[in-house]
């Protein structure tokens, strides 16, 4: 059965290793910080300035001047430091971020990802995620493996405009997890009851799939 | 003598010599940090047919998103539309002229204005339509693009502090684009929550150096927070 | 877990990985924050042939001069020569290979190392020495040089107090050079006079955020004065 | 007679406004300081990171941390900040210090000037001034007019390796003020008793004499 965003948040979270440094875009990423595996620990970034991002205030800790690169309203951790958004970018430019976890529109074959606009329907902007594809070491896409009219987002190349090229190293959907690599996605995992088949169905792009690919595990 | 002193106390003062058509570079991230009286001043005098560079435009009824509403803005420089439905309409009608920049991007450019660096290599945006048109060159085997550096006639900083010699420090994430901007201003006009004596901020902490500012300025502000997210106390 | 402390116990560790022929950026001015111990233990090492990046190499017998006296230095990278005789010495006698940088220009090739930046514009150096060979080009009719980041195999950083993250503050103009070196080392190593708790500094007042630092070593420090110079009280 | 070091700074001090952020050099210009006039204010910019410097420190105040471009020991004003050497010579080079004062081997009628080295026998190196000359709004050289041997340092072309191009716009020497200007230097001041012949004579590059020039003023 496809995954919940919950569910593919914790499969992300298993991705990350003991002293990262990372930083998860707006959306089911962000809900990946509920899942860090209990046994190592990493650093949330938000590229407005914030090292050491914290959960989500209570009332009574609630401040205007305290929030994510999401806008919603955040605490910091012992330990997190705050400082301008050049100094944020030079930290994500200059490879000093670990993880990146984002969502995305398209990705394709060549690592290429399209997440910021629909020509002549829907502008929201690039944000950070330009800076974020270009700089960091690891890029991991999350996102449903097909729009609701079920037409893959996994394409042999991008249709909308790109956000970054040749920087995708993993996916992870609701229907599995995969690698980018020579030119092919290469099919890692599967979620929990859902067949190769149905994957290479909803896979528009060209998919590599070697001997027996297992279902995901959720050690949490 | 003045010396040093760069207070003044009332916003004409404070936007003096703002007029029609110039290029305005805000401090700000959403509605997080931003000079909300000095923004509310630039709507009553008026002017139009402005360039303004922020990252993002406010919202509908507030921050910079006022001055879309009057139709005082001609070009928006910024990486993020994201919900302001306003600006996402005069986008996509085309009466808005809109640069849309990546934020680290955007960020660098404004310090690279105030630094005397006239353009930098990023690979930021190269193989995308930002990279359109822009120089290609490659370092150590990676392509990287030409970015050129921005300034303003004028800047608008929101500091959490600031002593009378322009010294400043912000509070929490309401730094975010307020020290790159303060930078890249030929006047920059800082609206603070508190006016101090020198001296009362430690010279090791400053955030922006008084030398960049020109004018300081007593604000009071709204700080409307955009997307209020909480947890209850037992989580 | 190890999380993210990053202290390490002995100038072995902080500088294992360190080997001939590599590339050290070192933080600070003169003799002021320079990191005393870490530049001991590179002579104990006895590793050579090293491209040094810092804006002086200290005296003759003190700071990374002495790695000038042992010749495991091959190529330095700075802005002044000054007073130090040996380094005169080996630059004119051509045993070192000098790369003489203006100071605001190294301060910025460090920086952009360190930001993924491969090269930016600057007038500096413009029409001499320092710009022969070098791409120029015209931004708003005024001449400018294209400059070349810097990264190093290896920062060593000089602190006043870091904590176990990595995060650290500098003291007074002992902050100099220390804070870009810390971003341009595939490996940085912070030497701080204090090592303190999580918590215990301001996330406001962090020079250096932790994420650049990789080990964090507990030193002792002469601080040697290199030009005392004083007034008498009543002045 | 030709002006001593120290009047040549009381000179210099003549130049700066109020509200004035100034860069003064190792040597002369760093006297200057000493004879600001009372009237106004001016702040003193260190490049190595350091501005609202002050005088130099007490025994009981001496800081091994608190140094001046120099490399001197310094004390900071009420008021300063204290920042690391990139955000120094952003300032320098975005053109926010108002005054540099600095000396020079020669000075010429472009307004180069040559100021860091000679080759085969002496390397001091550019340090900061390289920038500075570049990035300033209002570069002041100060100098003896003639070296030891008596040979003129205003020259119609530099010989020595150029600290910068077109940059000087005013020189102040032992016996004379002058600006730079359209290919040549123009008298402006002469020393107390220093006639426009011994200037001339001591002037190797295109000298303009227009009109009585008047003799300096101190007016400290």
């Amino acid at each position: 059965m496809a995954l919940s965003r919950e569910q593919i948040a914790m499969r992300v979270a298993q991705e990350f290793k003991d002293g990262d440094y990372v930083n998860l875009g707006i959306g089911i990423p962000t809900l990946a910080a509920n899942y860090v595996p209990k046994d190592i620990a990493v650093m949330l970034q938000s590229e407005n300035g914030l090292l050491g991002m914290g959960p989500y205030p209570t009332e009574a800790e609630l401040d205007a001047d305290m929030i994510n690169a999401g806008k919603e309203t955040v605490t910091s951790i012992t330990g997190a430091c705050i400082f301008n958004s050049a100094e944020s970018f030079a930290m994500i430019r200059g490879g000093h971020v670990d993880i990146t976890v984002l969502g995305a529109f398209e990705v394709d074959v060549s690592g290429n990802i399209a997440s910021w606009m629909i020509p002549g329907k829907l502008v929201k902007g690039m944000g950070g995620a330009m800076d974020l594809v270009a700089g960091a070491q690891n890029i991991i896409v999350t996102m449903t493996h097909a729009n609701k009219h079920g037409e893959s987002k996994l394409l042999d190349a991008c249709t909308l405009p790109l956000t970054g090229v040749n920087c995708i190293t993993r996916i992870i959907t609701d229907l599995a997890v995969l690698k980018v690599a020579n030119g092919a996605f290469h099919l890692l995992e599967r979620a929990p009851g859902v067949s190769v088949e149905e994957i290479q169905q909803k896979t528009a792009g060209k998919l590599i799939v070697e001997g027996d690919v297992p279902e995901m595990q959720f050690k949490n | 003598m003045a010396g040093f002193n760069k207070v003044v106390h009332s916003y004409a003062d404070a936007l003096a010599g703002l007029s029609n058509n110039m290029t305005i570079i805000a401090g700000g991230f959403g509605l997080c940090g931003i000079p909300e009286g000095l923004i509310a001043h630039i709507r009553e005098m008026g002017v139009s047919g402005l360039t303004v560079v922020s990252n993002n435009c406010g919202v509908d009824d507030f921050g910079l998103g006022i001055l879309l509403q009057e139709r005082q803005i001609k070009k928006m420089i910024a990486s993020y539309v994201g919900e302001n439905a306003l600006f996402e309409q005069q986008l996509l009608s085309g009466e808005l002229e809109v640069e849309l920049t990546p934020q680290g991007t955007l960020a660098e450019k404004m310090r690279a204005g105030g630094a005397g660096i006239p353009a930098f290599y990023t690979a930021t945006g190269y193989g995308t339509p930002v990279g359109e048109g822009k120089e290609v060159r490659e370092f150590n085997g990676r392509p990287y693009i030409m970015e050129e550096s921005i300034t303003g006639d004028f800047a608008i900083v929101k500091a959490w502090k600031a002593d009378t010699f322009g010294n400043c420090v912000y509070r929490h994430t309401a730094q975010n684009f307020n020290p790159m901007a303060a930078t890249a201003g030929k006047i920059t006009v800082v609206e603070a929550e508190e006016i101090v004596a020198p001296g009362s901020l430690n010279p090791a902490h400053i955030h922006t150096p008084g030398i960049y500012v020109n004018r300081v300025i007593q604000g009071t502000f709204e700080k409307r927070i955009e997307r209020k997210v909480t947890r209850s106390k037992e989580n």
